[in-house]
């Protein structure tokens, strides 16, 4: 790996990001090739932080194996649950109470929001402005105080459980999150006016990083990335899964492909995520939270596959069963391995400052991409 | 206090830094470690040769100020006496900056302000 | 806050008769070093609280407050504990180069400081090209910076220095060519001569627009020399990690660290000399009742007081803006900035001829 | 289109061709011979389009591997499961990352994790294990006798 490193015939250098480096956002290693300050070739080096969960799932029960994927997207770890535990479901064939649904929904959605503010405040301090990263990470303590009241957690949930979810809603949820609606709503306005108005911002992401449509399904670009270049790729909306063919959203397209685009449609998405929780926070239906499941879980032989639309794109769960109570071979397909496959063809021929920015809006998270 | 406060402050200057690093020489026990020496980059050891030819594009910038800058600094004794000389200053330096302005036309239409 | 005015004159007098000429003049010296490192020391201690409590202030927050009250001897914490770290010298680096680049880059802050007046008659040399010799000095701290980053062997201490020097040297003409609107105005490079000739109002209230824009030029071109956010390209933490002083450890990055604050406080003195007067009280002639109450404040409290409104406007900035890029950088101070102060100058010329500025 | 009008259009398009029985999408398991002719059959053929490949991965069956492709179609919505058969001993399989360059990547992650060889890949070398790392920690015979997790 190390060989490689250092300068090549024609004078251009050869220079490491990462894997501890401010603007990787964790053990991500770059190689990047720079003549002068541009670039001609980044070669992303992975595995500082593989923990081989796919194997570790191999040995663990349907119901233990949840848990272990909070850790590969930790900033949407409840969407990986639900598209866990929505596989596990199809391949049992069990019918979820609608209260479970909706309150899986709900948590989806605060999930996309807090991953979106983090994201927001990360990609402010990429490029050099650090004042943002507060701002969203005030609104995002209190997203995450919602969690820890209901699920007990704030960053790992694992509130999801095979037939629903693991207890039912904090009394104090509704009141809560309708409160952070009204203060969301009041405070919002304030990145607009810090970040997507300020022209150094819009001069630093328009028309960088573009990826063209078919380039981006060709990369398998999904989330956000895709969105971006104009690809219709939310699976909400394409594969409805639980109750999102009931709700009211906007798929949220931009057509330029940049960075500038990427950064529209995480905004575009704050607000409809919004507007899902605002439908659903007063009609959450009374019922069971749960259905009822053998103890033992064994999913009959065969391959089930399910999609879910985490905070950077599409995640599959792909699992191989021999009818035992442990999945025979299960694979993520996870939405920031793709993404980050295309991120040489986006930033090639752009600046150093470029490639933060395309990193930025990417909105890699690394134990995503290792697993 | 004339031409000796430069010589002063420049003292001041090295006693200063020098006495710093010197007091943190007297108190800081250092340890030997073979990886301390090397090269931060992002915890990855730098293989090859640092110091090479870079792109030219930082040395057009370096070539232009420096033409722009020498006529600068003859706009300042211009500068001092404008108010004096009237009008005639007017049109001299509407000629200066004319000449100046086809420069850097020409520096611009050749792309030496394009960053490589 | 005590005034300095005269303190100067008083000390000169009482050394002269009590230890005669030639040991008069060496007390002098020793106490104009002193005085240096002193106000070096406290100003980088004091812009640094303030530049935090400032970032606290934006960014929703408290700040410093632990280490005495309300925090204030936290940089001084922080610098102990600074000169407690060993020094590293990398291997590969050239040694001599790397340790006098620090050195070099306090002198010449250090040196900027002669002309500047901190008060009325408080000043360390009065030179006749002042101003000229402020623009021409600042402009050598580039080399440190290129020393520093050549000297580390490190790549992206490279590319720190080479942008910061592409930087430095294009924003040097617009400095400069902001400076000569204010020199034509006042027909003198002295900067005592500049500070008295705004007794009758500052440039800033009585040069009319394109002192205005002459002021707005300075700002953006200090911000930039200082390599300052959203122009700290040379230390890009984001895309550098910390760019030409990423290899400096311990009280060398400390002097590093300090000489960049200095540079901070002798652009922004320079700004609030030609443009706020310096330590000239705000004046409105005719009012000769209100000039007089003005004439109370003491006058190294009018010239801090406009400094640290600078100092407090380049900290605005930092903490507000995202970086540019490097072409982006450039491509304003020579497709903006030059043109518009060159056409501004114009203006300032034709001003001074017909004497609109009176 | 949905299953069976694909099943009716793959019938047409190659012979012999059979299909896993009781799946969600069309399931086809070919042979590693002429996949490649295959796979640019699924890309290019105007009424399939199979554009996105939205999964790739390998299984180990013991007696054998498979590589299992999940493709997607953008332009019309339907989707088909490729599953191909190939030795354990001489696991080789054509790459398919310059149709589908998203294959690149997870072409890189199956030949790290459970040593398919990919013939024609243009880089192909581990991905996440160091380049020194001995067997393949997928596969089903893969021993670690340090790192194991055993219930």
């Amino acid at each position: 790996m190390l060989e490689e490193v250092g300068t090549n015939d024609q004078g251009d250098m050869i220079i490491n990001v990462g894997p501890q480096h401010p603007s990787t956002h964790g053990v991500l290693h770059l190689v990047i090739t720079l003549n002068g300050e541009t670039i001609k070739k980044v070669e992303p080096h992975l595995g500082y932080i593989h923990r081989s969960i796919e194997k570790m799932c191999e040995s663990l029960s349907y119901r233990q194996f949840i848990y272990v994927t909070s850790r590969m997207d930790y900033l949407s770890s409840h969407i990986n649950n639900h598209g866990c535990a929505l596989c596990v479901e199809k391949g049992m064939q069990i019918e979820i109470p609608t209260r479970a649904q909706v309150i899986r929904v709900l948590m989806d959605e605060l999930t996309r929001l807090a991953s979106h503010l983090l994201w927001w405040g990360a990609l402010a301090m990429d490029l050099g402005a650090f004042t943002p990263f507060f701002y969203s990470f005030r609104e995002r303590e209190l997203i995450n105080e919602l969690m820890e009241d209901t699920c007990g957690a704030r960053l790992t949930m694992n509130y999801i459980v095979p037939g629903g979810v693991m207890m039912d809603l904090h009394p104090d949820f509704q009141r809560k999150v309708k409160e952070f609606l009204k203060l969301f709503k009041s405070k919002i306005h304030e990145y607009d006016d810090l970040v997507t108005g300020n022209i150094i911002f819009q001069n630093r992401t328009k028309g960088v990083g573009y990826i063209s449509k078919e380039d981006a399904i060709s990369f398998g670009c999904t989330g956000p990335t895709g969105r971006g270049s104009g690809l219709s790729c939310d699976i909400r909306k394409l594969y409805p899964y639980e109750i999102y063919n009931q709700l009211q959203f906007d798929e949220v397209i931009e057509t330029s492909g940049d960075s500038w685009a990427r950064y529209k449609v995480r905004v575009g998405e704050m607000v409809q995520s919004m507007h899902i929780i605002e439908q659903l926070i007063d009609n959450i239906p009374e019922g069971e939270f749960q259905a009822k499941t053998k103890a033992v879980l064994k999913l009959p032989k065969g391959d089930f596959y399910t999609r879910v639309e985490t905070a950077r794109g599409e995640l599959g769960v792909y699992i191989v069963s021999e009818g035992g109570s442990t999945p025979y071979r299960i694979k993520f397909r996870s939405p920031g391995f793709s993404n980050l496959s295309a991120l040489d063809h986006m930033s090639r021929g752009g600046k150093i400052g470029d490639l933060m920015a395309t990193m930025g809006t990417l909105d890699l998270v690394i134990p995503d991409i290792d697993r | 206090m004339g031409v000796t406060s430069l010589l002063i402050l420049t003292l001041a200057a090295i006693v200063f830094s020098a006495g710093g690093i010197l007091v943190s020489k007297i108190f800081v026990k250092g340890t030997e470690n073979i990886q301390k020496g090397q090269a931060y980059e992002c915890g990855v050891p730098t293989v090859g040769q640092t110091w090479l030819q870079l792109n030219v594009g930082y040395y057009l910038f370096a070539l232009i100020f420096l033409i722009f800058d020498v006529e600068l600094v003859f706009l300042y004794p211009w500068a001092t006496v404008v108010k004096e000389i009237g009008w005639m200053a007017f049109i001299d330096i509407l000629i200066f900056f004319f000449i100046l302005f086809l420069g850097f036309l020409y520096a611009h239409k050749k792309g030496a302000l394009k960053w490589m | 806050m005590i005034s300095l005015e005269g303190l100067t004159t008083l000390l000169q007098a009482w050394l002269h008769d009590t230890l005669g000429e030639p040991w008069a003049f060496a007390a002098q010296s020793v106490l104009v070093g002193i005085a240096a490192i002193t106000l070096f020391a406290v100003l980088g201690l004091a812009l640094v609280y303030m530049e935090r409590k400032v970032a606290a202030l934006m960014q929703i927050r408290l700040g410093p407050n632990r280490v005495g009250p309300k925090g204030i001897f936290q940089t001084s914490a922080d610098t102990l504990k600074l000169v407690m770290k060993e020094g590293l010298t990398p291997n590969g680096a050239d040694k001599f180069l790397f340790n006098l680049a620090p050195f070099m880059v306090m002198i010449a802050a250090m040196l900027v400081l002669a002309p500047i007046a901190f008060a009325r008659n408080f000043q360390i040399w009065d030179l006749s090209i002042g101003v000229l010799y402020v623009a021409a000095i600042s402009s050598v701290a580039v080399i440190g910076i290129l020393m520093a980053g050549w000297s580390s062997n490190n790549k992206y201490s490279l590319l720190g220095a080479m942008r910061s020097a592409a930087q430095i040297v294009s924003y040097e003409l617009s400095a400069g060519l902001s400076i000569l609107a204010i020199v034509i105005l006042t027909g003198s490079l002295r900067i005592s001569d500049i500070i008295n000739s705004q007794a009758d109002g500052w440039w800033i209230i009585k040069g009319h627009i394109p002192v205005l824009i002459a002021f707005i030029v300075f700002l953006i071109a200090v911000t930039a020399e200082t390599n300052r956010a959203p122009f700290d390209l040379a230390e890009a933490e984001s895309e550098l990690t910390a760019g030409f002083h990423t290899e400096y450890s311990g009280m060398k990055f400390a002097l590093f660290f300090l000489a960049e604050y200095i540079n901070i406080f002798i652009g922004c003195a320079i700004g609030a000399t030609l443009f706020f007067g310096g330590w000239m009280p705000f004046h409105i002639s005719g009012w000769d009742s209100f000039n007089h109450v003005m004439d109370f404040i003491p006058s190294s409290l009018w010239f801090f007081g406009k400094t640290m409104f600078l100092i407090f406007l380049i900290m605005w900035f930092r903490w507000t803006f995202p970086r540019l890029r490097i072409d982006q950088l450039l491509n304003l101070e020579w497709k903006y900035l030059l043109p518009i102060s060159m056409v501004n100058l114009l203006i300032v010329t034709f001003m001074a001829i017909m004497g609109w500025h009176l | 289109m949905t299953k069976d009008e694909l099943k009716i259009k793959f019938e047409s398009l190659q012979e012999g061709l059979n299909f896993e029985e009781g799946t969600e999408w069309l399931t086809i398991p070919v042979e590693s011979e002429g996949f490649k002719k295959f796979a640019l059959l699924l890309r290019n053929d105007n009424e399939l389009q199979f554009d996105y490949l939205f999964c790739l991965t390998a299984v180990d069956w013991k007696t054998h591997l498979s590589v299992v492709y999940h493709f997607s179609s953008t332009v019309f919505r339907h989707e088909v499961v490729i599953k191909v058969k190939i030795d354990k001993a001489n696991p080789i399989v054509d790459t398919v990352c310059e149709i589908w360059r998203t294959a690149e990547f997870h072409e890189r992650e199956a030949y790290d994790l459970l040593g398919v060889e990919f013939v024609g890949h243009p880089d192909l070398r581990r991905l996440f294990l160091t380049p020194d790392h001995e067997g393949f920690p997928l596969r089903k015979d893969y021993e670690d006798p340090i790192n194991m997790i055993k219930l």
